[in-house]
């Protein structure tokens, strides 16, 4: 198997920035570097979704999670730290503690992962989209318009938590 | 199984509540000032409109709505009725608790709905999709409620460790999941029964099972994904903690219900299936942390969370013993829980609203100051431990005979154990009730009580004592709640899960018919 | 050498492995908050793997689908708590949020 | 027959009415209108109680049973449970019992607690025991029993702690309340171990039982249950199987002794028994006293078709219950507190009933209870009436209150009589009847009984020559001390006349009157199968009786030798010192007048002295060493049981626990991290522990 595959290469590129990236998010000093290889794990991510052919979900990862949650998470440090702070700090505790049951739990996927015999069965063919829309409007609406009110209530609530917040520093 | 339009019907109760969610909100909107009574008001209406549909579009047989994703069957339709009865009482529970409704007493009523609309459908899913997302809805509904107590730093860090606890418990449960779909190729409890049931690889199961179970477990609060409970449970708004240990707890066990019932096979290929042992596990282990923390608690919050901790426990032993004598434990409990359960957290608004604290070294000599209080205390931590002429009684009496019908040396030891622990809780309810009645008070001058919590109090406390007189209306609506369980329909997309359902048409068979 | 299911699986599994560390280990409420979603994405990836290689439909990616929406939410909630745990406490580090305990 | 239910329910309308509106109706009205509901409703249930007595009587011997079906609680399956009261002639001594003690006492408190603030909380608790203690005698099933059994508890903890501004009172109330749990956990795991058992059985009998007993169905019906166990192969079945490596049918009889044994205060469990004086007197005579104390005793009579099962358990029961009669008439020769004294009394007498009911004497433990209500309740309230008029409840500050408490005097006299099991008295025949069963069963169970039946005699009459005999304490209180008023003396009265008319008339023996005793009698359709037929030995029952009877009396005489006039004897044996002392000078000061009486009088007089003296100093002053060594000593077991058994047992069962919970609290932290790494930890331990399990 000396011939060069270029699938498995881009899995194994893809799959590398996302684990470093992961390994970079757990441990980085910096909670800003955390911030920034969390990028590198979620763009990885959308990666392998695009590389399993879920292109429709490999952009709505970029546009959501990199585009709305990750945005969000800078602000938040941003807003909890002064800004202009050379080392914006980001301590971790109790290593030795925590390593042991999230690596045995780890094991426990991994061994899973390969010993067990799953039913496999022919692939999906590409592009999605159209097909997920047509879930959407046929056997998933239900889903679908139920989290719309959760999103809209997510959006109240934040809001509720939010204001009160500002109205408090207001207050002082 | 019904599709999208002729599923409408069916799903009545569940848009109206919805609807409400979104009257409530516009009226606020719309009026010029927020104006609490009027947004309970329209809540009310609300949900007495939901229960009178589910009534009204009640059927004793179960079928498929939405392609299957969930199911209108009695046992939803038992779920529903106790879920709106709970934010009905909610809603009069926190008329006067100013922590939580004032000025955005529109949003708290909204999202009290909302979180009854997905525990609406977390009783009804049976697919692990419609099981999450119902899941998550009450989750997230309850971090901000958690977080809603203005000014108040334990409210904040009550909601901020909820949250996180919470995203870990679904990110863990998410993976289980996906185990399950892994081994099904499809997400309906039907199929990942069969799947689970010809697959060799049981540790695969397992470990799945026990992933999922960190997300179902947290929701019901059950050792070990119970520490957030109470930390959440003390730094809540009060109402919103009466709130959280009732309704979300029994929307919980109503999808354990249907993820063992109808999601798990009873036996596993070749050897007998773990779950009993799983269960037993974690039900001794809920009950006796719950009970022995609560011995050490001062604050009378913290010491309801740990019991309700303990509570879920005694529920986990009938899902134990599974089967409908279980299954009717269950529902049973659950029923007696809302109310002994609100009913202690109302006293302690009811008394906060005069003006005594959560230490229970304040409660000192509350039988002279507040003798009515007192008595409504004493009824519920009465019928919480479960002694006789209350409600809780029958509660445990049934959980215990379910245990014992079913038999081994597991079900009597885990009777046992739950006997055991139904002594050692009745140390720390005695601990109230001696401050109540037997030490002297500070001030003694009396305590008068709101009209409304008077009422409200009167309303949960004559069901506990009458219910246990009274008890063979709500066992006849519970048995005709089990009477036809919803055969958990097929979706039939899966090319899959065809193949698979005619290799095992026989084993289904076999396992309904052991049900 | 043919790209399977397995490499996906081991992939989330060490992402799962890693979220889990940092919920465990970081003391910073929003790094913690970077844990969860490494966990939602385990799962995610999950989902769409064995949609692809085992059921050979849909619905795995409708799942995933819904776990980034509902991250999005729940992200959003999240943040605007740590915001008021900030206003409160001044910090956001889970030592100092830690006066609900016993 | 619906009437059945009124007995029950009277009690319980009127603990409604005062303990709802009793504070109003007192306002209004006075106190009067509070005692006419209190003791009206208690004669009214007396009188029904008696009316169903005779109904009872008038059917023929195998259809005395009528029950009173309310409603139905639980239908599971096929396990059905109503809602229903059984009276039987077992449950018609209870009730009879009951109301009629219970009516008494209540008048009597009505004198009482006439100046208590918190009257009409009395009544309506006193009247709510009532009630709970009926149910319990009539109940049809475990379940109702059980309610009432938590019921009694419950009113039992409430009236100890009734004057509960004093810390004491309320611990003490507390401690009633734990221990009680320990036996409450007993019977509930006797009665589901019971309900697996028999629930098991059903699969081993064969199907065609089922077609002769088509009522062999799981159930907590008591009758049933004894139906069911009558049939052979059944109980066979049930008694083979095991639990946890023991034999099922000891196994369930233990843990339901258990739960015997801490309502009816025996060893271990007794230790509740006497800090529940702190409650008002006339609580400590009718429940702790005449009835609650006596559930574990009905319970055990109730079941002993269950019991007889195990002969290995009615070993350990007769044992404890010796023990505990041993040991509670011990620790009562050293008590100082009258009302201690009668509860040790009341430990002991229990002991006695359990040893009769554990030796298969079915009828005379039942025998026993009835005699013991009624001498019991009669001395409670004599000492009731004593502290009312002393105001205290310290023996060595009464004295000589004979003449000043006449009526009390001399009901309490007969109380002592009753007790200590003199002829005609109802304690003679009963203890006797018990005693004798003993020696069947084995001599040396006889011997500690007669011992502490000895020492039963003894420690009465030192109560009663400590209280009434002798000399005052002081001058004021000849004074201040008056006989109680009438409302209460006539009861005492009338307790002192059971004391004597009940023994002969429902429990004359086989040999003096030529056929089986009218209780025995009564009893048998209910303990028919269990009963052991009495051996034709007359010899032997005489000389048992004889030795009863001598027993007694070494035990009275005692009493009277040390205690008849305390202070007197001490002041004559110092005026005795000296004047033996000084003969020898008045000889040979020379006055003949002197010295002839010397020599006549003062020498024989002397010599008498002489020995008595010596037989005061060697013998009686020996006595006294050796009886406060004996203190010391008990007082130190006491001490040490209450220390390392209760507050050892108790706190140290609830020290563990509470240990164990603040190790809880030490694992949550309040850090966010250590929660979420609990969810990796659990997932780990789960997956580990069920594997391997």
């Amino acid at each position: 198997m000396s011939a060069f595959n270029p699938g498995a290469f881009f899995f194994y590129l893809l799959a590398g920035v996302t684990v470093i990236s992961a390994a970079g998010v757990a441990l980085a000093r910096n909670i800003l570097y955390s911030a920034f290889a969390l990028l590198g794990t979620l763009a990885g991510v959308a990666g392998l979704y695009l590389f399993l052919g879920a292109d429709f979900l490999g952009v709505a990862q970029l546009l959501i999670y990199i585009g709305g949650i990750l945005v969000l998470i800078l602000f938040a440090v941003l807003l909890t730290n002064r800004i202009g702070e050379v080392r914006i700090s980001n301590v971790s505790s109790g290593l030795i503690v925590g390593a042991p049951p999230a690596v045995a739990v780890m094991a426990l996927c991994v061994r899973v992962a390969l010993r067990t015999p799953w039913p496999l069965t022919e692939a999906v063919p590409a592009p999605t989209t159209a097909r997920l829309g047509e879930a959407f409007l046929q056997e998933l609406l239900l889903p679908f318009e139920f989290v719309s009110l959760v999103l809209l209530m997510a959006l109240v609530g934040a809001m509720v938590i939010a204001r009160r917040a500002a109205k408090e520093k207001g207050v002082r | 199984m019904l599709d999208n339009a002729h599923s409408l019907r069916a799903f009545l109760p569940e848009l109206i509540v919805a609807g409400t969610v979104l009257a409530v909100l516009f009226v606020d909107l719309l009026a010029r000032r927020p104006h609490v009574g009027r947004a309970a008001a329209l809540t009310a209406v609300g949900l007495v409109a939901a229960g009178a549909a589910t009534v009204m579009t009640m059927r004793a047989d179960g079928y498929g709505l939405f392609f299957g994703l969930i199911a209108r069957d009695p046992l939803a339709d038992f779920f529903k009725l106790l879920f709106l009865a709970t934010n009905l009482l909610v809603v009069l529970i926190s008329l006067r608790a100013r922590e939580a409704t004032d000025e955005s007493a529109a949003e708290f009523f909204a999202l009290t709905l909302t979180t009854t609309a997905g525990m609406m459908l977390m009783a009804s899913a049976t697919d692990l999709l419609t099981a999450f997302l119902s899941l998550e809805t009450v989750s997230i509904m309850s971090y901000v409620l958690a977080g809603f107590r203005r000014r108040s730093r334990e409210s904040a860090e009550a909601a901020l460790k909820y949250v996180i606890y919470g995203g870990v418990a679904s990110g863990v449960m998410l993976y289980g999941m996906s185990l399950l779909y892994g081994l099904a190729g499809s997400t309906s409890f039907t199929a990942v029964r069969l799947a689970c049931a010809h697959t060799p690889a049981a540790a695969t199961v397992l470990l799945a099972v026990v992933l999922c179970l960190a997300g179902f477990g947290y929701k019901i609060a059950s050792v070990p994904f119970h520490m957030w409970c109470p930390d959440v449970y003390q730094g809540a708004p009060t109402p919103v903690t009466a709130f959280l240990s009732v309704g979300p707890k029994a929307a919980g066990f109503a999808l354990l219900v249907r993820f063992f019932g109808g999601s798990l096979p009873a036996e596993l290929v070749g050897a007998p299936a773990p779950w009993p042992i799983l269960l037993g596990l974690i039900a001794a282990a809920t009950m006796t942390v719950g009970n022995l923390a609560a011995l050490a608690q001062t604050n009378l919050k913290r010491l309801l969370a740990y019991s309700s901790i303990a509570h879920a426990g005694y529920v986990l032993l009938a899902l134990c013993a599974g089967g409908s004598d279980g299954t009717r434990a269950i529902l049973l409990y659950l029923v007696t829980y809302l109310f002994m359960n609100l009913g202690a957290f109302l006293v302690i608004i009811a008394v906060a609203d005069a003006g005594i604290g959560e230490e229970i070294a304040e409660w000192r000599g509350l039988g002279r100051r507040a003798p009515w209080a007192a008595v409504a205390m004493a009824i519920f931590l009465f019928s919480l431990t479960g002694l006789p002429p209350l409600a809780g009684f029958f509660g445990k009496f049934y959980v215990f005979a379910a245990l014992l019908a079913r038999g081994g040396s597991l079900m009597v030891t885990l009777a046992v154990i739950g006997i055991l622990n139904s002594a050692v809780s009745l140390y720390f309810y005695a601990r109230v009730l001696k401050a109540m009645y037997f030490e002297a008070p500070t001030v003694d001058e009396p305590l008068p009580l709101a009209r409304l919590h008077a009422a409200t109090l009167a309303l949960l406390a004559v069901p506990t004592v009458a219910l246990f007189l009274v008890w063979s209306p709500l066992q006849r609506f519970v048995d005709s709640s089990l009477g036809q369980w919803y055969p958990a329909e097929m979706r039939p997309r899966s090319a899959q899960l065809d193949r698979s359902v005619k290799r095992s048409s026989v084993q289904l068979a076999n396992t309904s018919a052991t049900k | 050498m043919i790209i399977g299911l397995s490499h996906f699986l081991v992939v989330s599994a060490i992402l799962f492995g890693l979220g889990l560390l940092t919920v465990a280990t970081r003391r910073n409420a929003v790094a913690i908050l970077m844990g969860v979603e490494l966990i939602l994405n385990a799962a995610a990836l999950n989902f769409v793997a064995f949609s692809h290689y085992v059921e050979g439909a849909v619905t795995g990616m409708v799942f995933a689908l819904f776990i980034i929406v509902l991250a999005a939410a729940e992200a959003a909630i999240a943040l605007a708590i740590v915001l008021a745990i900030f206003r409160h406490f001044h910090s956001i580090d889970a030592n100092d949020v830690s006066t609900l305990k016993d | 027959m619906g009437w059945l239910r009124y007995i029950v329910l009277l009690p319980l309308v009127g603990a409604a009415i005062n303990g709802i509106v009793g504070a109003p109706l007192e306002r209004r009205f006075g106190r009067r209108v509070i005692t006419v509901v209190a003791v009206g409703v208690m004669l009214a249930a007396a009188a029904l109680a008696i009316a169903a007595a005779v109904t009872l009587a008038a059917r023929p011997e195998h259809d005395r049973q009528i029950v009173d079906r309310l409603f139905t609680m639980i239908s599971l399956g096929r396990v059905h449970v109503d809602f229903a009261l059984a009276l039987d002639p077992l449950s018609t001594i209870m009730i009879l019992v009951i109301t009629v003690v219970g009516a008494l006492i209540h008048a009597y408190s009505a004198g009482y607690m006439a100046d208590d603030p918190s009257y009409w909380r009395y009544f309506a608790y006193l009247n709510l025991f009532v009630f709970s203690m009926l149910l319990l005698v009539l109940g049809d099933s475990f379940l109702t029993l059980f309610i009432g059994w938590e019921g009694v508890g419950l009113c039992s903890y409430l009236l100890i702690g009734f004057w509960y501004r004093e810390p004491a009172n309320a611990r003490a109330g507390m401690k009633a309340f734990i221990v009680n749990r320990v036996g409450d956990f007993g019977f509930l795991a006797g009665v589901a171990l019971l309900f697996w058992g028999l629930a098991g059985s059903w699969s081993v009998i064969d199907h065609r039982y089922y077609a002769d007993y088509p009522r062999l169905v799981p159930t907590l019906d008591l009758r049933l249950v004894h139906d069911q166990l009558a049939v052979a192969p059944f109980a066979q079945a049930f008694a083979a199987k095991t639990f946890l490596g023991a034999p099922l049918p000891l196994v369930v009889a233990l843990l339901l002794f258990l739960g015997a044994a801490g309502k009816s205060a025996q060893l271990p469990l007794y230790v509740w028994l006497p800090d529940a004086m702190a409650g008002p007197t006339p609580v400590s005579a009718l429940i702790h006293a005449a009835t609650m104390v006596t559930a574990g005793v009905y319970l055990m009579v109730r079941l002993h078709f269950l019991f007889a099962l195990s002969p290995a358990a009615m070993t350990v029961i007769a044992t404890v219950g010796v023990a505990t009669a041993l040991f509670g008439a011990i620790v009562a020769l050293f008590q100082y507190d009258l009302k201690r004294v009668l509860a040790y009394s009341t430990i002991s007498q229990l002991g006695f009933m359990f040893l009769g009911a554990a030796t298969g004497a079915w009828w005379p433990a039942m025998f026993h209870l009835v005699t013991h209500a009624c001498f019991k309740a009669c001395l409670f309230l004599g000492a009731g009436s004593v502290i009312h008029g002393t105001h205290t409840q310290d023996m060595r500050e009464m004295g000589g209150l004979a003449p000043l408490m006449p009526r009390t005097r001399w009901s309490y006299l007969v109380g002592c009589w009753a007790i200590a099991g003199f002829p005609w008295a109802a304690g003679f025949y009963s203890k006797d009847e018990i005693l004798a069963r003993a020696y069947e069963r084995s001599p040396l169970l006889w011997l500690a009984g007669a011992v502490a039946a000895m020492l039963t005699s003894f420690y009465m009459f030192r109560s009663y020559y400590l209280t009434f005999e002798g000399r005052a304490a002081s001058e004021e209180q000849r004074h201040a001390v008056h006989e109680s008023p009438r409302s209460m003396t006539w009861v005492l009265l009338a307790l002192a006349a059971a004391s004597i008319v009940v023994g002969p008339l429902v429990g004359l023996p086989e040999l003096w009157s030529g056929r089986e005793p009218l209780l025995a009698r009564w009893l048998a359709p209910v303990t028919a199968g269990a009963l052991t037929a009495t051996p034709e030995r007359r010899g032997l029952e005489l000389a048992l009786m004889f030795a009863s009877l001598v027993v007694a009396t070494v035990g009275w005489i005692a009493a009277r030798l040390l205690y008849k006039d305390l202070r007197a004897r001490e002041g004559a044996l110092a005026t005795l010192r000296s004047r033996l002392g000084g003969v020898p000078a008045l000889v040979l000061d020379g006055f003949r007048v002197d010295a002839l009486y010397d020599a006549t009088f003062v020498r024989a007089f002397g010599a008498t002295a002489r020995t008595a003296a010596w037989f005061d100093v060697h013998v009686v002053d020996g006595v006294i060493a050796a009886l406060g060594a004996l203190a010391r000593a008990a007082a130190f077991i006491t001490a040490a049981i209450d220390h390392y058994l209760v507050d050892g047992a108790v706190n140290g069962v609830a020290d563990l626990l509470l240990g164990a919970g603040r190790a809880l609290r030490r694992v949550q932290t309040g850090r966010i991290n250590n929660y979420v790494l609990g969810v990796a930890m659990g997932v780990v331990m789960l997956i580990v522990l069920t594997s391997w399990l």
